[in-house]
């Protein structure tokens, strides 16, 4: 059975999977059920790699992507996990208890792009200096070089 | 009493500086923090500004240790975006290229643990070794380091005859000389002294932190994107991954002796399989618009697994270049190793994820209760450690048992 | 053996062959294809101005000159050139070529602008 | 000139040291640099050596263009350094900005904020360039500038 039937059968509606035409599995959810469904991945199907997490800017919403991989006999089978959170007050739930290397890729997200993790146990910037101006995050798209 | 240690503010690679503040009590370091961003170039905004083309040679410039893994991977991914396929031989010149990186690479790595570790007389060995790839990168691409080889839809330079049979020279001589090299480790009691039992590393903690690469084999996990998510020509590609169960520095060091060793043997199978003839490349204009996609690549750089996610939206401009360095994975598990370690143990330590060289360029010692503050610099604190094991060899040798 | 490998590997390196060039005095050689200073032959020039879109550096800029068909040639402030070489790749009439020069310390940045 | 004056100049050109910094470089010209000191190039048959602070070096080698992260401590690095000093870029990032040209985060070139006495162009440099750059700081120094 494929990652996507499993998250279907036991998210139901709550997401929404397909596989796109290089392979790769993406699901898209909501953020109220992002934490359940990384939980659901990481212990039940042991996707226990996140390779990192990306954030993008699309002009209307932030996206946030969780990429996953799981490792076995044979190839290794990824899926990304994709939510959408909105521009001005974007607000994702951390995931930090459930994958600890997230640390650090939340802190990035944050500095670079503005968006909070609640509960998150140290977010702060990582890469731009400490006395840079609240609001200065130069992956969103009306940052202009 | 409770002492603060933040070590190396002025930093070297794009998102792999570290300067970390350790928590130490008496010698033993009890806590870490990392603070990176020193080398922050702002790449990934930059490459918003740049063609699909530009883009090549800024992503190139991540690191310059493994450019050709950056462009590589960069390269693959915006293949998929274009929805291209590279010609064959392009693959196998493209390989070539990677596994030669990772040669000079682990080379380079040898020669910077042995140097902290205080053993110079293996620096000048190895680094004179490296010379040798080098060279032959030289004669293949046009340029010692920085290969600038790929490009969207193949490679840009065909291999010369000359360069193949210098490529079967260096192989050879790697080989024999990686052999060398296991000995000496194995035996040199230096070495021994210094790295054994040092920052240890389980392998339910390697899983559970996300290591990445030869950090990630040497304790005990079997994760190779050449092999889990093949690309390149590895699929074909007869080859074993080195996998040790030491968890400690010494296998970080034995594990990546023994991959220059497998990656010399690749090279070898290479120039044999290669096709004589064919193209090397697709051929597309510089300003060719991609359609809308999105695509994700990854490649095992020297280092370990490198990931790109790449977005275009129609234009010639990409609308998001994501870069995760492999450094930028492993700095979590570094917090975890040298806890427990003493001050001594540091530099091996985080040298030992290979964090792209000079990284602790200096540390200041802070006393929490004194308020006092002690500047080291990275090469008085190394002077410090092999002062510091010379003094309490003995013991420290009888606690590890 | 009490004098470990590396002994051996020190007493064999005295009697080989230094490895240690002498630069300064002889100068290195480079392979062919080595990727150094650019070199621009204005005669073959049409000043079509590719070679300034591809540059990821802003190296080429163009600039007005009567000798071209277009009355404009590149401008080559090489102090901001990484020698990837797209403009040579591009370039539709072979104008500019790489050489083999690897001379690049300046004591001005105009010094190797061509 | 004086003797003296005369013998100083010739013991400070053939024993420069060098401090190397990295501001925000790719690392390619960093090993670049470390060659130098590795059995092919071996610089340290010209009196050039590779000193651990800034109180002991001649010579800053700069390598990347300045983050902005990073420019307090190069400024206070060079502060640090006795005089004469003399500054040394090596890489096209560090001397224009390169491919970084136009980041935010980073200042653009070394020359902005420092004195720089010698340029290596190139990304990376070749060592030979390198020891080239040091043999025009030689130059000038014997020709006297500071």
């Amino acid at each position: 059975m494929s990652v996507c039937d499993e998250i279907s059968n036991v998210f139901k509606d709550k997401v929404k999977c397909f596989t796109d035409k290089f392979g790769e599995v993406w699901i898209e959810t909501r953020i109220d059920s992002l934490k359940d469904i990384l939980k659901y991945l990481n212990e039940k199907l042991r996707f226990d790699h996140l390779s990192t997490i990306t954030g993008y800017d699309t002009g209307k919403e932030i996206a946030i992507i969780y990429h996953l991989l799981r490792f076995g006999k044979g190839r290794a089978e990824e899926v990304n996990i994709r939510v959408y959170t909105n521009r001005d007050n974007p607000s994702v739930p951390s995931i930090t208890e459930i994958y600890p290397s997230a640390l650090i890729y939340e802190r990035e997200v944050y500095d670079l792009l503005g968006v909070k993790f609640e509960g998150h146990p140290n977010l702060k910037r990582i890469l731009l200096p400490e006395d840079v101006p609240e609001g200065f995050h130069p992956l969103r798209k009306d940052f202009k070089l | 009493m409770a002492v603060k240690l933040p070590i190396g503010p002025i930093h070297p690679m794009l998102k792999e500086p570290m300067n970390f503040t350790f928590y130490v009590e008496g010698e033993v370091v009890v806590d870490a923090e990392p603070n990176i961003g020193f080398v922050h170039r702002g790449i990934e905004k930059l490459a918003e500004k740049k063609t699909w083309f530009q883009n090549l040679y800024l992503c190139e410039k991540v690191c310059g240790i493994c450019s050709s893994a950056h462009q590589g991977c960069y390269a693959q991914g915006a293949e998929k975006i274009f929805e291209k396929e590279p010609p064959e031989k392009a693959l196998y010149i493209r390989t070539l290229m990677w596994e030669l990186e990772r040669l000079h690479s682990h080379l380079l790595w040898l020669g910077v643990i042995m140097h902290e570790i205080g053993f110079d007389t293996m620096f000048m060995y190895t680094w004179k070794d490296r010379e040798r790839v080098l060279d032959l990168a030289e004669l293949i691409s046009g340029r010692r380091v920085g290969y600038s080889i790929n490009t969207i839809g193949g490679v840009r330079r065909d291999i010369s005859h000359e360069a193949i049979k210098m490529a079967m020279d260096v192989a050879n001589y790697i080989t024999e000389r990686a052999k060398f090299y296991e000995r000496v480790v194995l035996t040199e009691r230096t070495i021994l002294d210094r790295t054994q039992g040092i920052g240890y590393l389980s392998k339910t903690d390697a899983i559970r932190l996300n290591t990445v690469g030869p950090t990630a084999r040497a304790s005990g996990v079997r994760r190779d994107v050449r092999q889990d998510i093949p690309y390149g020509v590895y699929e074909e590609s007869p080859f074993s991954i080195v996998v040790d169960t030491g968890c400690d520095v010494l296998a970080r060091i034995i594990v990546r002796i023994r991959e220059m060793i497998i990656s010399a043997e690749i090279i070898k199978w290479i120039l044999f399989t290669m096709p004589k003839t064919g193209s090397i490349q697709v051929k597309l204009s510089p300003f060719t618009k991609p359609p809308e996609n999105e695509a994700i690549s990854r490649v095992e750089a020297p280092r370990g697994e490198l990931f790109y996610y790449l977005k275009s939206n129609g234009s010639q401009y990409p609308e998001r270049v994501k870069i995760r360095t492999p450094t930028f994975a492993n700095i979590v598990s570094v917090i975890h190793m040298v806890k427990g370690h003493y001050i001594a143990d540091i530099p091996p330590i985080v040298a030992g994820i290979d964090p792209c060289l000079s990284c602790m360029d200096r540390v200041i010692i802070v006393d929490v209760n004194k308020e006092e503050k002690k500047v080291l610099s990275h090469q008085e604190l190394r002077r410090y450690s092999i002062k510091w094991y010379k003094k309490n060899r003995a013991w420290v040798r009888e606690e590890r048992r | 053996m009490p004098w470990g490998i590396l002994s051996k590997e020190a007493i064999k390196s005295f009697v080989k062959k230094p490895v240690t060039i002498s630069y300064p005095i002889n100068e290195t050689s480079v392979p062919d294809g080595y990727r150094g200073l650019l070199s621009f032959d204005i005669t073959k020039c049409i000043g079509c101005g590719l070679c300034s879109q591809v540059c990821p550096t802003g190296t080429i800029r163009m600039i007005p000159d009567e000798r071209t068909k277009t009355k404009r040639r590149p401008l080559f402030e090489l102090a901001k050139c990484v020698f990837c070489g797209s403009c040579v790749e591009v370039c539709p009439r072979k104008a500019i070529s790489l050489t083999k020069n690897y001379h690049t310390a300046v004591i001005r940045k105009d010094e190797i602008t061509i | 000139m004086p003797l003296f004056a005369k013998l100083r100049k010739w013991a400070f050109k053939r024993s420069l040291w060098a401090f190397h910094l990295n501001t925000g470089s790719c690392n390619g010209c960093d090993i670049e640099i470390l060659d130098l000191f590795t059995p092919r190039y071996d610089v340290e048959r010209f009196g050039i050596k590779m000193v651990g602070s800034p109180r002991h070096a001649d010579v800053l080698v700069v390598t990347g263009p300045i983050t902005k992260k990073s420019l307090p401590r190069v400024l206070r690095v060079y502060e640090q350094m006795p005089d004469p000093k003399y500054v040394i870029v090596v890489g096209t990032c560090g001397s224009t900005g390169g491919l970084f040209q136009g980041s935010y985060n980073t200042m653009g070139s070394v020359d902005k904020v420092l004195p720089v006495d010698a340029y290596v162009i190139g990304c990376p440099a070749k060592p030979e360039a390198i020891i080239d750059a040091f043999t025009k700081l030689m130059e000038k120094i014997e020709r006297g500038r500071k």
